[in-house]
């Protein structure tokens, strides 16, 4: 079983495109020495569904709902991010109370894909309890979902000029209830998960990514934080009003799964500090702007960058006055993550693979486009 | 002679009979065997059936859900049995580039022993087929057996999982073999006797082993080592379904698959049910029938083996081995010169 | 389904063979019907909606599905998501290393037609183009319950079978 | 920023501006490693993203460096023809710009000189054609 002294024939191991914890249609090609990988490549793009030549031939207001197919776990940051990119072009001013809007519906995405994340992943080392109880959350908040855009995952919410519509009646009351309930549950996994001897055994020192190798991979959110590099957009480069909100950037030194865990852990109590503070401060008013049906924004260029749960979520948008737009570029934080796998992988053995991967918290949606 | 004569009682009564009527004694022993065999099979199958509806259900409940609740009234009594219907008529595919005797053979492989041990598990005093001399070893000869059938299936699926799957079972099952063995060598000792029969006696006796110093150890000894043979997480490498899809069973089918799955759940029955006989004092206890308090305290294991399994993460192949190695070896050896200490003391 | 086959050319040539034959079916398509074993194949979005159906809300152990990794021992493909060119040989593969009988569910606008993607260059126009299919769910993506109905109606497909019309 | 690079890569550099947090410049292609590795020592270190725009007439390469110290852009382009173009990979300066440019190697053509390893990412290995380029439509197989 041991790469001991004996020399071994190298296997070569075909994870996927269906496999139980590919989170999707991924596959990796893994060399073997026994049980150890010596070699990775991850065959990626049976997902992909030509998303950015579909943009060239929608109207920006038809492809928002593309995006939502995007990181299908949090879709309001992919629409965020596409919005952002057509609202600077076109110089469009959002009102302040769909700003506070829009910044509820990503942080409570953020949760719920955060909460799946906490799901699979112990699902991954084998604690199937913790995928159900993450699951059960997660529920909650598709509720709210439910009450107030009337879909679940694909909530085509943030439109360009604001957000679909104003609040439901009751929802900030849920929501809060949300926000009390969250943390207790939030200790539960801590018993689970956290302290459990065998799984920090599992993730600690495993799939170490040093800071600069992230920085040079173009890694991003809680992957890049869990290796102690402080990169939040939402406090590098503030959208909506997120200047005008508390919360820390939660970063861990640990640079292995425990660390990108815990991170993600950390930013689900940051959310629900940021919701708190969102429905606390939220002014009254108008929460679409005027934008023409048919819009045209003048030729030019604009990069929306959005802090997704996964990371820098970027949409590049380039326009040359016409309805549709010239170029969209889909830039996905999961694709810059698969490509540092192969260096995180490499020593460790077939079960640390699925615990790394899990720890990525990849999603094929946005990394295929 | 020990109260515990087992079914030996009617046996030779039935004996006496038969040779009153001037037929030879070789026919009935042969039938009576047969008749044993058919008994001992019918009544773990149905166990099984109960168990895996068992684990659904405990599951369920655990993970804040209902669990089976259509099939055949509101608790689901006849899940199992749906499945088992089904599994025997689905189509029977045997790979191309598989090695086809093996592949047929190794499900039986790990069935037949499997149902072998139960001959030595005292159900009650009158309910124990055959109690061997050396029933102890016995035991730890033929469970060891299994294993090789996964290793056959493994191999014979020309499956990289499959084969992933059977090198863990045999590395695993090795490993945590010996602990297991010194568990019960603990046991053989305080009893002095490698006879099942007289492990009960020496609790009735003297209470149960799992109350006298330092058995308590042996007991846990067991208890970690026994969840280990029977693959269930923490240890359950070799069909673990997020890194290897399902393990050396990965490309079985229909009711091929079954068996191996039956079998599982046969060994799951066994091993609590052999922790019963040695630590537990078997089916002694007042009031009720001596075989419902035997289930009883059966079940009362395997349910905490069912909470185990539901609430722990898996650990890795390497810490595996190096649990039992490093720490369960080494634990066990101290044991067993502690028990011999305090025995002959 | 050899077995159910030479069952079936059986029982029809005894005296009221074809009264048994369907109890005898009665009995198997329960069995059939009460044990759906999908495989755990999510493409995309709708695999999480997949997942939902099978946590603690809807709990579709209830009705006895249960996923399985491999398809060996599997009996139902729910196609959860869209169906790419590059991934549409692998959906083939998979689909013919299930044992008969083998029921495919096209969960999904995507699955079912192509949905928002009917204009892409990478994307396969519906599954029934690859194999065969027994249930389509629209939805982008369907709700749990639109699954749990989509299940249903398999049942009741289940029910509806007998063995010499599957085997002939 | 444009001062420095002016000064350092003169001829090379065709264009650039400063609007907002972004530095836009445009450049030849030769000069395009030594300027990713010059903005990587000042500080842009971060290779936030590297595409392609097709604008039916012409094609330009994008590459993003983002600045952690100060969250400054530095976006450099370069023109490339729209058939059979090839530029410098810049993998020898940031290896994360190793898929990105597969990527773009796939969608629209851009054969990326002494990248390690470029082959197709997404598409299947028998595609054919670059399905981002304007003269294919959306179905272009």
């Amino acid at each position: 079983m041991s790469v001991g002294l004996t020399p071994t024939e190298q296997v070569i191991l075909n994870m996927g495109p269906q496999h139980p914890s590919t989170h999707g249609v991924l596959r990796l090609k893994l060399t073997l020495e026994g049980e150890v990988i010596v070699g990775c490549d991850p065959v990626i793009g049976y997902l992909h569904r030509g998303m950015e030549k579909i943009a060239e031939n929608r109207t920006y207001a038809q492809f928002i709902p593309y995006t939502d197919r995007l990181d299908y776990l949090s879709s309001a940051s992919n629409n965020e991010a596409f919005v952002l990119a057509v609202e600077r072009i076109a110089s469009i001013e959002v009102p302040p109370r769909a700003q506070y809007l829009r910044v509820i519906l990503l942080e409570l995405n953020r949760i719920a894909s955060h909460l799946v994340f906490v799901a699979t992943f112990a699902n991954d080392l084998a604690a199937t309890t913790a995928f159900l109880y993450g699951f059960r959350e997660r529920e909650v908040i598709m509720d709210l979902f439910e009450m107030w855009t009337g879909a679940r995952l694909t909530q085509s919410w943030i439109r360009i000029g604001g957000v679909g519509s104003d609040l439901p009646e009751g929802f900030e009351k849920k929501a809060h209830e949300f926000c009390r309930m969250l943390g207790p549950r939030l200790a539960e996994y801590d018993e689970l998960l956290t302290g459990n001897r065998i799984f920090r055994a599992r993730t600690e020192g495993v799939g170490l990514l040093p800071p600069e190798a992230g920085i040079d991979y173009a890694c991003s959110g809680p992957t890049l934080r869990g290796s102690g590099v402080p990169f939040d957009l939402r406090r590098a480069e503030p959208y909506e009003v997120y200047s005008r909100l508390g919360f820390d950037v939660v970063t861990d030194e640990a640079c292995d799964c425990m660390g990108r865990y815990r991170v993600r852990m950390e930013e689900m109590r940051q959310s629900v500090h940021i919701i708190e503070q969102c429905l606390d401060q939220l002014p009254q008013g108008e929460v679409l702007a005027k934008v023409p049906r048919a819009l045209r924004p003048a030729a030019g260029e604009a990069y929306g960058r959005v802090e997704s749960p996964r990371g820098e979520f970027a949409c590049y948008v380039v326009s040359d006055g016409g309805t549709s737009p010239l170029r969209v570029r889909l830039r996905a934080p999961s694709f810059y993550h698969m490509a540092a796998l192969p260096e995180m992988v490499r020593g460790w053995k077939i079960g640390d693979v699925v615990a790394i991967l899990g720890s990525l918290d990849i999603v094929l949606g946005e990394i295929d486009r | 002679m020990s109260a515990t004569s087992t079914t030996s009682g009617v046996f030779d009564r039935l004996l006496h009979w038969w040779q009153a009527h001037g037929w030879p004694a070789w026919i009935f022993q042969g039938v009576w065997m047969i008749v044993m065999a058919a008994v001992v099979t019918a009544f773990v199958l149905v166990t099984v059936l109960f168990l895996i509806w068992l684990e659904r259900k405990v599951s369920a409940d655990i993970q804040s859900r209902v669990g089976p609740n259509r099939v055949g009234g509101r608790f689901g009594p006849l899940q199992t049995a749906a499945d088992a219907l089904k599994l025997l008529m689905k189509e029977d595919i045997i790979p191309s580039g598989a090695d086809r005797i093996v592949f047929i053979l190794a499900p039986f492989a790990v069935f037949v022993p499997t149902l072998t041990v139960f001959l030595v598990v005292p159900f009650s005093q009158h309910w124990l087929v055959k109690d061997l001399n050396l029933g102890v070893l016995f035991v730890v000869a033929v469970s060891a057996l299994p294993v090789i059938g996964l290793v056959m299936g493994g191999w014979a699926s020309n499956n990289k999982y499959a084969m992933l799957g059977a090198m863990r079972a045999a590395a695993q099952s090795i490993s945590y073999e010996i602990p297991l063995i010194l568990a019960m060598v603990c046991v053989a000792v305080a009893a002095g006797s490698l006879k099942v029969g007289d492990i009960v006696d020496a609790q009735r006796e003297g209470g149960w082993f799992i109350l006298r110093f330092p058995l308590q150890l042996a007991f846990l000894l067991y208890f970690i080592t026994s969840m280990a043979e029977v693959n269930r997480v923490p240890f359950d490498l070799p069909e673990a379904e997020s890194e290897l899809v399902a393990g050396y069973h990965t490309e079985y089918t229909g009711m091929r698959f079954a068996v191996f799955f039956v079998a599982e759940f046969a060994h799951l029955f066994f091993v609590a049910a052999f922790c019963t006989t040695l630590f537990l004092g078997a089916w002694s206890g007042p009031a009720l029938p001596p075989a419902l308090w035997f289930l009883l305290k059966t079940y009362a294991i395997i349910l905490i083996i069912m909470w185990v399994r539901w609430t722990l993460p898996r650990l890795r192949i390497d810490q595996i081995m190096g649990f039992a190695w490093k720490l369960l070896v080494p634990a066990a050896l101290i044991t067993v010169l502690l028990t011999g200490l305090v025995w002959t003391a | 389904m050899g077995v159910a086959k030479r069952l079936a050319d059986v029982v029809v040539l005894v005296p009221g063979g074809e009264f048994l034959l369907t109890k005898i079916d009665y009995v198997l398509n329960w069995g059939r019907a009460s044990s759906i074993w999908p495989l755990t194949y999510g493409l995309a979005c709708c695999a999480i909606e997949m997942m939902a159906t099978a946590a603690s809300r809807w709990d579709l152990d209830r009705f006895g599905v249960m996923y399985r990794g491999t398809p060996r021992q599997a009996d139902l493909l729910i196609v959860a998501g869209t169906v790419t060119k590059k991934m549409a040989p692998v959906l083939r593969q998979l689909y013919d290393q299930m044992p008969e009988p083998k029921y495919v569910l096209a969960m999904g606008g995507c699955a079912c037609s192509g949905g928002p993607f009917h204009d892409s260059y990478f994307v396969v126009q519906g599954v029934d183009e690859i194999v065969p299919v027994d249930i389509y769910v629209p939805g982008c993506p369907p709700r749990p319950e639109a699954l749990i109905d989509g299940i249903y109606r398999l049942q009741e497909k289940m029910h509806r079978e007998s063995l010499r019309s599957r085997t002939a | 920023m444009i001062e420095h690079l002016k000064a350092h890569f003169g001829e090379d550099i065709e264009s650039a501006e400063q609007v907002g947090r972004e530095v836009r410049v445009r450049l030849r292609p030769a000069a395009l490693v030594a300027v990713c590795r010059f903005c990587k020592e000042r500080g842009y270190r971060y290779p936030a993203d590297i595409t392609a725009v097709d604008t039916g007439s012409e094609m330009r390469v994008v590459y993003r460096l983002v600045s952690l110290d100060n969250g400054e852009h530095a976006v450099i382009s370069a023109g490339v023809p729209r058939s059979g173009a090839s530029l410098p990979s810049i993998t020898g300066v940031f290896r994360g710009a190793d898929w990105p440019e597969r990527e773009v190697y796939d969608l629209f053509g851009v054969r990326f000189v002494s990248h390690p390893d470029l082959r197709r990412i997404l598409l299947t290995d028998d595609w054919q054609g670059f399905p981002l380029l304007k003269t294919g439509s959306v179905q272009d197989r």
